[in-house]
């Protein structure tokens, strides 16, 4: 099928970026990595039906995320330290991790399956009612703002938060000399 | 075992482990951020595959056509994504700071003037 | 980059077809795909091209800080307080047929607005963010 | 009409109020909007309370849509319980947090520092009362960020990275969790938690239920401090504001258990969740290690802040033992502890925050002679103190009562030991600091220097909590025992 096939072949390159992303050490390189795998990423997106996430992924993966990283590998220096030793632990742990999710998938309804549970419960309602109960023919859009729209409303705060805290730390006022951090007594 | 079926989501836990990976072995706190996100773009892969259907078309209804893709998926990761950005934005601030105080982004470094203290 | 007139031109021009297309995206959302975040990052995509052609200090001035602060705020309070508006007329909280005399036209009034307050916090937000980490940059 | 409203009132209230203070960003007004808000919030879930008493259970739907499609709370005992917990120790630091936070924030950050607990309150809140798996995430991600704010606006330096390391682990956590709750949802096609309980029973012996059940429980572990997943929690805790320290302490990792519990008992069922899976040997394991190292390094600490939040890893320890019993009186031993523990530690912060308040500092070398100094500081030190050791009169020695009886119970001696031997290391490291306090010599000869009544009163105020729920026990463990009899009769 050539859904099937364009998505193995996306997939087959986000595995190359990440790769590429843990193996270089230059951090923008790194950023422009994490750009590309974004950008892939909402292709596959788009090829599974979901245009309205990879829209989002686009503005946010490709757009906020990656000019946020730029900006501050500008502040904070582009090079990364090379580990002196090659981290066992962290490859044990994301083995074991990655088995158990393995081991997840062996009883989980086959891809792209109509018959999956997910396809049968909540999601038929909301395919069969939205027009009659919102008026409206996106359905993404209605489930969003109407039937989860109270998630809608603390996915706001988040953001919110993320205002707030930006603010607590950096501030908006042009800084004046560097700050100093009262060193630990 | 029907590995055809599945094929799709070794990938994307592949996909999600090397992402994990990055967080976790990083000394370097901005990689560290960057290993998250892929971690969670890769998680966002994972729901979006599930809420596919074959021959389903994007769920924006219209005349004519009679099977869509599972759209609860989709709102779910768009949430997911927002989220992902604000941390992405609070990680990255608290870097900035981190660099400030200590002149380094580098954990051995940071460890090393804490230590010294 | 400040002082290429063919950049700050182009910007000029540029800038208020971001800001419309962000406006369509903002409205459009019920049928196609968009919606207030889209939109909102998209309003602010705007106001980040304005900085960073005119330079940072520009925007700061053209924004003051207790203004922000009020819009980011304000998108929220829109959004909760749809809420308590359905709440106040004896619907449950975020109850949109409450706000209109049938269920269809309640329902959109009361995604019209939610959605709006996300685009506006979310574009506060967002230019927010950019010009904390820029007022880093300067020496 | 507002007594129907009051489940969505518990979250929004101070969902609005925090923009609210945003706008308002002057110290005065912002500390006035949270402790009023506070205040407003616990009345709110002392009449959720009531109501549940009367009439059992409350659901509620946002949007006008029935369960499974819209967002619903269902509010039962365990919740209800919790809610309350979350309220009074807010309002009750809140109190405090007015002269300790003019001491230790900027003026002009003070705004944004209560707006941040404003929303940290909204997502403990939120996270407590849902029953929704996703709306959970939402809140807990609001919860979870405002808290690494609120951690990083300490005025060390060491408060940035403690806040950094908070943020990568909870944010891993997080993940952990938006998988699980990603692979119950592929299995039961739902997200409601009462839907998704009954929905599993058909799937529940599936590789991916297991999987879906062991990240939730990771992901929660990182939340919880759960030992070995604790790292983040001494840095975060010593550092953070000395208000935050006793707002988190008592609150954030009470919350993570909750879930635990809610996801355990009512999602899973307890057949699964602790039958099925060799989950109880691990928690058991776990649990006495906690106890045990933690409050072994707890006695190392010269940074009292930190001591006591070695003491929290080890008290997790506790609530994770009274889990991993699954019986009713282990679970009803949790709960009870969650309150007391709550209390006890709320009151030991407080006290803190009041030295910090007058000495800058909360070295265990600077409290020398500070028992006449500061004598009722260090009054509500030791009775905090003593309540930790879990001496007769105090709650603490109701929790670890409870506990050691539910653990008798099941035959479990040699967990009896470890509780024996955690309650013993912590008279070492509270007797350390009594004996500074009131032994040690005075370098200079001070007097009437006693912090403000303002951090006096609400740091009094849980040290009589202490006391009084150490003799009057039909309050704290009849709600408790109620709590534990829904969460074990597998009725969400």
């Amino acid at each position: 099928m050539l859904i099937e096939a364009i998505n193995i072949v996306l997939l087959g390159m986000l595995v190359l970026t990440a790769f590429a992303a843990v193996r270089l050490h230059d951090l923008f390189a790194v950023t422009m990595m994490f750009g590309i795998y974004s950008l892939l990423a909402a292709v596959v997106f788009v090829v599974l039906d979901a245009v309205d996430v990879a829209f989002t992924e686009a503005a946010v993966g490709v757009g906020i995320s990656t000019i946020l990283m730029l900006a501050t590998i500008g502040l904070v220096g582009r090079h990364e330290q090379r580990p002196a030793h090659r981290p066992l632990l962290p490859l044990l742990v994301v083995a074991v991790t990655g088995a158990a999710l393995v081991y997840g998938t062996l009883d989980m309804p086959f891809f792209a399956d109509p018959a999956a549970p997910v396809h049968q419960h909540v999601a038929p309602y909301y395919l069969g009612k939205s027009p009659e109960q919102t008026g409206i023919p996106n359905v993404v859009t209605s489930i969003l703002a109407s039937y989860r729209g109270y998630d809608t409303l603390g996915e706001l705060a988040v953001i919110f938060t993320a205002g707030v805290g930006v603010l607590a730390l950096l501030g908006l006022r042009r800084r004046k000399r560097p700050s100093k951090e009262r060193p630990t007594p | 075992m029907n590995v055809a079926g599945l094929y799709n989501y070794w990938i994307v836990i592949l996909l999600m482990m090397t992402g994990f990976y990055v967080v976790i072995s990083s000394g370097n706190l901005v990689k560290k951020i960057i290993g998250l996100n892929l971690f969670q773009a890769s998680v966002f892969i994972l729901y979006i595959s599930m809420g596919k259907v074959v021959n389903g078309a994007v769920p924006i209804l219209r005349e004519g056509v009679t099977t869509y893709s599972n759209p609860l998926p989709h709102v779910l990761i768009l949430t997911a994504i927002v989220v992902g950005v604000a941390t992405t934005a609070l990680g990255l601030a608290l870097v900035v700071r981190i660099r400030e105080a200590y002149g380094s982004v580098e954990e051995d470094d940071i460890h090393r003037q804490d230590e010294s203290l | 980059m400040r002082d290429n007139p063919v950049l700050r031109i182009v910007a000029k021009i540029i800038i208020p077809v971001i800001l419309l297309f962000a406006l369509y995206v903002q409205f459009h959302g019920d049928f196609g795909p968009g919606g207030g975040f889209q939109a909102g990052a998209i309003f602010a995509a705007g106001f980040i091209l304005y900085g960073l052609v005119f330079g940072t200090e520009a925007l700061r001035n053209a924004i003051p800080p207790g203004l922000l602060r009020f819009v980011i705020a304000l998108g929220l309070v829109l959004y909760a307080g749809v809420g308590a508006t359905t709440m106040l007329l004896g619907s449950d909280y975020l109850a949109y047929g409450a706000l209109a005399h049938d269920l269809i036209s309640g329902q959109h009034l009361g995604i019209f607005l939610v959605e709006l307050g996300v685009g506006i916090t979310v574009s506060a937000v967002i230019v927010t963010i950019f010009l904390a980490f820029a007022g880093r940059n300067d020496p | 009409m507002i007594s129907a409203q009051l489940p969505a009132l518990q979250v929004v209230v101070p969902l609005l109020a925090a923009p609210l203070c945003l706008v308002l960003h002057r110290p005065f007004a912002a500390w006035l909007l949270t402790f009023v808000v506070s205040g407003i919030s616990l009345l709110v879930s002392i009449a959720l309370l009531g109501q549940i008493l009367e009439q059992g259970v409350i659901d509620y739907t946002f949007g006008g849509w029935a369960a499974p499609f819209g967002i619903a709370y269902h509010i039962d005992f365990a919740n209800a319980y919790v809610l309350l917990i979350v309220t009074a120790i807010s309002t009750v630091v809140s109190i405090f947090a007015k002269r300790s936070v003019a001491s230790e924030i900027e003026a002009h950050s003070q705004g944004l520092f209560y707006t941040a607990w404003l929303l940290c309150l909204t997502g403990l809140l939120g996270i407590t009362i849902t029953g929704d798996a996703f709306n959970l995430f939402v809140f807990l991600e609001i919860s979870s960020l405002s808290s690494y704010v609120l951690i990083a606006m300490g005025n060390d330096r060491k408060a940035l990275t403690a806040a950094y390391q908070y943020l990568i682990m909870g944010t891993i956590g997080a993940t952990f969790i938006l998988i699980g709750i990603g692979l119950l949802y592929m299995l039961t096609g739902t997200l409601n938690m009462l839907d998704m309980a009954q929905r599993l029973v058909a799937v529940a012996d599936s590789r991916t239920a297991r999987t879906g059940f062991a990240f939730l429980t990771v992901g929660l572990g990182l939340k919880i401090a759960l030992f070995p997943l604790h790292l983040w929690l001494p840095n975060a805790y010593a550092y953070a504001p000395s208000a935050v320290s006793a707002f988190l302490a008592a609150t954030a990792t009470k919350v993570a258990v909750y879930v635990l519990l809610r996801f355990m008992f009512s999602v899973f069922g307890i057949d699964f969740a602790l039958g099925a899976m060799p989950l109880s040997t691990m928690l058991v394991v776990l649990g006495s290690i906690a106890v045990l190292s933690a409050s072994t390094v707890a006695i190392f600490q010269h940074n009292l802040k930190r001591m006591l939040a070695y003491s929290s890893i080890a008290q997790i320890g506790y609530l994770i033992l009274g889990v991993s019993l699954a019986t009713p009186a282990g679970l009803t031993a949790t709960l009870l502890h969650l309150f007391n523990h709550a209390l006890m530690k709320g009151a030991l912060f407080l006290a803190l925050g009041c030295i910090a308040w007058r000495l800058g500092s909360v070295r265990l070398e600077d409290l020398r002679g500070l028992g006449y100094r500061m004598p009722w500081t260090m009054g509500v030190f030791v009775i905090g103190g003593l309540s930790l050791i879990g001496l007769p009169l105090t709650a603490g020695f109701i929790s670890k009562w409870y506990l050691v009886l539910a653990t008798v119970e099941r035959g479990w001696w040699p967990v009896v030991l470890v509780i024996i031997a955690g309650s013993l290391l912590a008279v070492i490291y509270v007797w350390r600091v009594i004996e500074t306090a009131y032994l040690g010599k005075t370098q200079e000869a001070v007097s009437g220097t006693e912090a403000p009544l303002s951090m006096l009163v609400p740091a009094w105020l849980l040290a009589i909590a202490n006391l009084y729920f150490g003799i009057h026990t039909e309050l704290s463990v009849g709600i408790a025992s109620q709590a534990a009899m829904v969460l074990f009769g597998g009725q969400p």
